[in-house]
């Protein structure tokens, strides 16, 4: 069975990818829009474990673990973030926050 | 001694439906173990339940409990019938998927994390030998030599043991988190926030205290840490952690939502928290959930520090079946029953005698302590424990690290263990005694003036206006 | 038997992910992303990647995710997502592009992707059968020696997520002006 | 052998942490800053914890100009970091930014009550960040410094949290950001996937081979068994690789298609922070992004096909931002279009860097890329001496943004008003101020670039930047040779009043601007002094 689930796995990855690409462009919700960020990084450790399975290259295992703690740390900050912008504006509707341009 | 008929037919005929009668055999196996452990524990829930109001009653000194059934042992049993059948009533305005599916997502994940708790000993070599020759099975199938070579009595034994009951366990809080949201009470919302802001700390130091006793084991699986403390009480790893013990016990306390923690259902505040809006079977479902949740962390204390099924004192179980079989020639025939029954003492008496010890302290601490606010328990967990949790890890994982080097053998040494006992338990001490106690109890004087200075000596203390 | 349980899961997978872009209520759409955690931890679990499946849970669906609900329940995100994307001409391109990357790539990777297992692979799953290291030993032996280096700079990382989190979310009472706060919580 | 038993017998055999001593100084002096606020108050903590912070950036500084990283032919801890000029060199210029963020900020958390000990703790922790970016040698390694760096500045971006527009900035900066690398992830996986391997030296090796080796050379009966290319190099994944890797490192350069929140989060964002994200974290991707290409410049599939890519996104930099930059009215906004426009000038560095292996061999290659290597180096010195200099006189002169409040600057604040004139006329650079670090720094670049055949780039570039001298120009006039119109609803700059103490912050930021601008002519009048310094602390005495 092995041998036929890696080209599934990855185009599995590519559309998860292509899903949070979408997200970041529709969402209008900034937690809407990060939590597409994590599929997207979701999508990348899936790539790594299936090479990782395909080529019998440990390694692989070992990224995913570091990629996680990446995501975390950057879902504990980017929180944060969200958190002092609805402070200071009250929401967080994505494209109502243009006091910065032109 | 052999069974009159033989059961491998039977699973021949099962295998045809399953690649082959070693599958047919696993499955069966295991339903049978799902049958005894899940089954016999949701038996023993409504009496958990009496047990719960019994102890209760007895700190408040009233009689507790006492009509339906002697000593009121069918109240259990009623209460359950009566959710079952009160009506079920869905608020207008819920998010109802949501709604739906929390009830579910807190007893699933309790369910699943049951299947971890190892009960009693792997059953593997001679006696499995005997028990297939018993039943008469194929030894190429079952046996020491078959595809299936051990039969753990748990329901399943993954070499990860410790990450899965972790990872289930995290999963729980989604059904709290999501009733509160999805009842669309703000009560039950500020319940919600709480169970998983509170869940989330505590977990941190929940898996502070597990990592050092992973660390004496050398092994994630649950049975190897339960055979790095096998050899009487002294070598349990409450002796090697005792303030990991510690720690771990008051996060078990926070995971299950009991009382000191109970924050998410704090019912004079919140009502009943994020179980407001719920009745009939969805609420029961909350309530079978907890009472699920508070055995499984009983055993995993059990498991991880207090030896699992292994008992106060090691018995020689092989020598005293000889001895037994050579008093007289007519106690020949009881060599199986005392082999049997080491295998049964630990199921059937040490881990429920030691699950129930704990059991009774979740209830007594429900009768005795006041709750915390909201702001000390987050103090609690992140300036307190969190600290202590890591300074424990740190000194732990540096006397292995040394005795490991030492000996140069993979194995911590019981003098090792002990040494890390009273380094860790010492500190701990020193720091509460010497400093911590001291401190606080000057600030409380300060905050509260219970005793103002101007109180002269032998006067009966006045509190202050 | 197990390639079908595959495809349910790829399936599952799919829906889920259909679900986080499509549900314009932030919840649903958080526990959607759940859900495709979870799935993917099972799609490790297939090919056989342990250690890594359950970290995926601790640490996803327990930890990131739950604070994604909080903050959703704390700012009490609850108007739904307007979404009106097929109307908006930016939108509807950016979509459509993306769509044309990924059925491109999807075809190139269909098309390019050496199949089945490499010698390797197989030798080493021989291996760990045989000897029957667990596979937490080997990952941790290589963290600690060839991924030295990242496994400490990560440490340094958490440490500045740390005071990057508390210094963006915690209150000021500095000039005594509480804009909103965690008493709603307490 | 297996690769388990491998894994089983791996002997560490370089982990010195000892090598990276140097920029550990940063480290422990971010946790210094921690530890200090902790037992000492609030006024006490803001007096001395800029002490502290620039103390170590000085001291790291300091060391870089000792030969202490080991050669660029030696990997160290494990194969995860390798040096080149971009270590101690590139280490001096970034910190060079870092040093003068943390003169100007104490000013600013005393304005705006920030809180002191994360500033100069991030600050610090993102200076070592960019530092060990600029030399890792390991993809994931990399991703991790990256974060480390960007991290700390989103938090800086939007350390004023009381204010509307810098949290937005910070918002903006993050969001993408984080976007940004999902896709540099993604990148290292399929690199990981087509290589096996994330370690760049080792990747250079399966790019020359054309395949993953894996069995090595044995030596039987007399005859050498040559290893053998156990799978070849899938294109495919090599360029899905790369290209993700790519669109994740332009959004960290800021390149062309990538660029849009640069101009918000320079508006939005606190003057000093915005500098630093603008020079050091440019530096330092630039030098992991020349790691890369470096790498993977050994594959002659390769080569056409990026050299066009990353071409083309050169150019669509430079000519949008500049053309961009034209209509600005708010001073950072301008500056943020102008920064685009200079990555696009440095990527032509970058493209001639990949095309080199394919043209040359063995020792002149080598020279050739060391070559390339130093007047991207030089370039990217020029411009952060420069944007040094612009931004710190803009947050000394501590007005509005908006061009209008420059009018007549001259009059009010002469000194000020020159700093900016020398940093407008070093950022023109081609065609009107030759003894600027400025035209030094293209004219190196763009000799490189038509040396080796892509004259047409070079033509593009030039007249980009002959483009930009309109805006940049158009400043300075507006500093000189307008009267302050009364009339403007603007808000003049420079009215503030303050006495400067000597030996206070103040007086060093002013002292550091001094010797920018004082740079900028040294540098470009001896541009060959630089790069012998590089040559000399990298390439001159063994250790």
């Amino acid at each position: 069975m092995g041998e036929s689930i890696f080209e599934a796995n990855l185009i599995l990855s590519l559309f998860l990818f292509t899903v949070g690409i979408l997200g970041v462009m529709w969402k209008r919700n900034a937690i809407s829009l990060f939590m597409s960020v994590e599929l997207m990084l979701n999508a990348a450790n899936l790539a790594f474990v299936t090479f990782a399975f395909q080529h019998g290259i440990i390694d692989g295992g070992i990224l995913v673990l570091f990629i996680m703690t990446v995501a975390a740390a950057e879902a504990g900050v980017g929180l944060a973030i969200f958190i002092a912008l609805f402070r200071v504006r009250r929401h967080l509707r994505v494209d109502e926050h243009d006091m910065l341009h032109g | 001694m052999q069974l009159p008929f033989s059961l491998q037919p039977l699973f021949d005929f099962l295998g045809q439906f399953t690649d082959g009668p070693a599958n047919a055999l696993i499955i069966v196996i295991a339903l049978i173990k799902i049958a005894l452990i899940v089954g016999g524990l949701l038996q023993i829930i409504p009496f958990i339940i009496l047990f719960e109001r019994k102890i209760i009653s007895w700190v408040q000194d009233r009689p507790g409990p006492n009509r339906a059934g002697p000593w009121g042992l069918l109240h259990g049993i009623l209460d359950g019938v009566k959710l079952f059948f009160k009506e079920e009533i869905t608020p207008k305005g819920v998010d109802k998927p949501l709604y739906l599916l929390a009830p579910g997502l807190t007893v699933a994940p309790a369910f699943l994390a049951l299947c971890l708790v190892p009960v009693g000993p792997i059953i593997q070599g001679a006696h499995l030998d005997a028990l297939v020759s018993f039943l008469r099975l194929d030894p190429s199938i079952i046996g020491p030599g078959g595809i299936i070579s051990e039969i753990p009595l748990a329901i399943t034994n993954p070499n990860i043991g410790i990450l899965y009951v972790l990872a289930v366990t995290s999963i729980g809080v989604y059904g709290i988190t999501l009733a509160g949201w999805s009842s669309n009470n703000k009560w039950s919302l500020l319940g919600g926030i709480r169970a998983s802001a509170q869940m989330v700390s505590y977990e941190i130091t929940l898996s502070l205290s597990i990592i050092g006793v992973v660390l004496l084991a050398g092994s994630l699986n649950l049975y190897n840490i339960i055979d790095s403390q096998a050899g009487g009480f002294w070598h349990w790893n409450v002796m090697a952690q005792p303030v990991a013990f510690l720690l771990f016990i008051i996060a078990m306390f926070a995971e299950t939502n009991r009382l000191p923690f109970d924050l998410a259902e704090a019912e004079p505040e919140l009502t009943g928290g994020f179980h407001t809006e719920y009745s009939s079977m969805r609420f029961a479902l909350f309530f079978l959930g907890e009472y699920i949740n508070m055995v499984i962390v009983s055993a995993m204390c059990v498991t991880l520090f207090l030896g699992g099924y292994h008992g106060l004192f090691p018995l020689p179980w092989e020598a005293i079946a000889t001895w037994i079989t050579n008093i007289s020639p007519s106690f020949a025939g009881f060599y199986p029953w005392v082999i049997m029954a080491s295998y049964l003492i630990g199921p059937m008496v040490i881990v429920p005698a030691k699950v129930g010890f704990f059991i009774f302290l979740f209830i007594f601490a429900r009768a005795t302590l006041p709750r915390l606010r909201y702001d000390q328990l987050m103090d609690l967990g992140w300036k307190r424990l969190l600290p202590i949790g890591l300074i424990n890890l740190v000194i732990t994982s540096g006397i292995i690290a040394i005795d490991l080097m030492v000996t140069g053998n993979g194995q911590v040494e019981l003098a090792t263990k002990w040494i890390i006992g009273a380094i860790t338990l010492g500190l701990f001490l020193a720091w509460d005694l010497l400093y911590y106690s001291p401190r606080r109890k000057a600030q409380l004087e300060k905050d509260y003036r219970l005793y103002p200075k101007s109180a002269k000596k032998g006067e009966k203390p006045a509190l202050a206006s | 038997m197990a390639l079908v349980i595959y495809y349910v899961l790829f399936g599952i997978t799919v829906l889920f992910a259909l679900g986080v872009l499509f549900n314009r209520n932030t919840v649903r759409s958080a526990i959607c992303l759940v859900g495709v955690m979870a799935a993917l931890a099972v799609n490790y679990l297939i090919m056989r990647q342990e250690f890594v499946a359950f970290i995926q849970i601790v640490v996803y669906t327990g930890a990131i995710m739950v604070l994604f609900l909080f903050v959703i329940m704390l700012l009490n995100l609850r108007e739904p997502e307007v979404m009106p994307w097929y109307l908006r001409k930016a939108r509807f391109w950016g979509g459509a592009l993306s769509l044309v990357f990924f059925f491109t790539l999807a075809l190139a990777v269909q098309v390019w992707t050496v199949s089945g297992v490499t010698p390797g692979a197989i030798e080493n799953e021989a291996f760990i059968k045989e000897s029957g290291t667990p596979e937490v030993i080997l990952l941790s032996t290589l963290m600690i020696t060839k991924y030295v280096a990242p496994f400490i700079l990560t440490s340094i990382l958490l440490l500045v997520a740390v005071i990057g989190a508390i210094v963006m979310a915690k209150r000021y009472d500095e000039d005594g002006q509480e804009i909103i706060s965690e008493e709603e919580v307490s | 052998m297996n690769p388990i038993e491998n894994i089983q017998a791996y002997v560490p055999t370089s982990i010195h942490f000892s090598d990276l001593l140097q920029f550990a100084i940063l480290l422990l002096g971010g946790i210094a800053c921690l530890v200090f606020d902790a037992v000492s108050t609030k006024e006490v903590s803001r007096k001395y914890l800029p002490m502290i912070a620039a103390g170590a950036l000085v001291m790291t500084m300091a060391s870089c100009f000792f030969n202490i990283l080991p050669p660029p032919t030696e990997t160290f801890i494990e194969g995860a970091f390798r040096s080149d000029e971009f270590g101690q060199l590139g280490a001096l210029v970034i910190l060079f930014a870092f040093l003068m963020m943390t003169t100007i900020m104490p000013s600013l958390v005393k304005k705006r009550n920030l809180p002191a000990a994360e500033v100069y703790s991030l600050t610090l922790f993102a200076a070592f960040g960019a530092v060990l970016l600029a030399i890792a040698n390991e993809l994931l390694t990399a991703f991790i410094v990256l974060e480390i760096m960007s991290l700390s500045l989103y938090v800086l971006i939007g350390i004023d949290r009381k204010n509307a527009k810098s949290t937005e900035a910070c918002f903006k900066y993050f969001i993408l950001g984080a976007f940004a690398s999902a896709f540099l992830v993604l990148g290292i996986a399929f690199l990981f996937g087509a290589t096996h391997t994330t370690f760049l030296t080792e990747m250079a090796e399966v790019f020359k081979a054309g395949g993953v080796v894996v069995t090595e050379a044995v030596v039987e009966n007399g005859v050498t068994i040559e290893p053998a290319v156990v799978q070849a190099l899938n294109p495919m994944y090599v360029f899905l690789g790369f290209g993700l890797l790519f669109v994740g490192m332009c959004f960290k350069l800021t390149a062309a298609p990538f660029h849009m929140y640069a101009p918000d989060v320079y508006e939005g964002g606190n003057t000093p922070t915005v500098m630093v994200v603008a020079t050091s974290s440019k530096v330092a991707a630039f030098a992991f992004l020349l790691h890369v290409l470096e790498a993977m410049s050994h594959w002659p599939v390769f080569t056409q096909p990026v050299i066009f890519v990353v071409g083309f996104v050169a150019i669509v930099s430079m000519v949008w931002g500049n053309v961009a930059a034209l209509v600005q009215v708010n001073f950072k906004r301008m500056m943020a279009y102008s920064s685009i426009a200079h990555t696009g000038y440095m990527l032509v560095g970058a493209m001639v860097y990949i095309a080199l292996p394919n043209m040359l061999e063995g020792e002149k290659l080598e020279m050739a890329m060391i070559a390339v290597r130093q007047a991207i180096l030089l370039y990217l010195a020029g411009y952060t001496v420069t944007s040094v200099l612009s931004f710190g006189t803009a947050s000394y002169i501590d007005g509005e943004d908006h061009m209008d409040a420059y009018r007549g600057l001259i009059f009010r604040k002469p000194a000020a008003a020159i700093g900016m004139a020398i940093a407008m006329f070093s950022l023109v650079g081609i065609g009107f101020t030759p003894p600027t670090i400025g035209f030094m720094g293209k004219f190196y670049l763009f000799k490189e670039a038509i040396q080796y055949g892509f004259v047409a780039l070079a033509v593009i570039a030039v007249l980009a930047s002959a483009v930009s001298a309109w805006y940049y120009l158009s400043l300075v006039v507006k500093m000189f040779m307008r009267e302050v119109d009364d009339t403007q609803a603007v808000r003049l700059a420079g009215t503030r009043k303050e006495s400067v103490k000597l030996f206070s912050f103040d007086s060093m930021t002013r002292i550091i601007l001094f010797a920018s601008s004082i740079l900028i002519f040294i540098l470009g009048v001896f541009p060959t002094m630089f790069i012998s310094l590089g040559e000399s602390l990298v390439y001159g005495f063994t250790r």
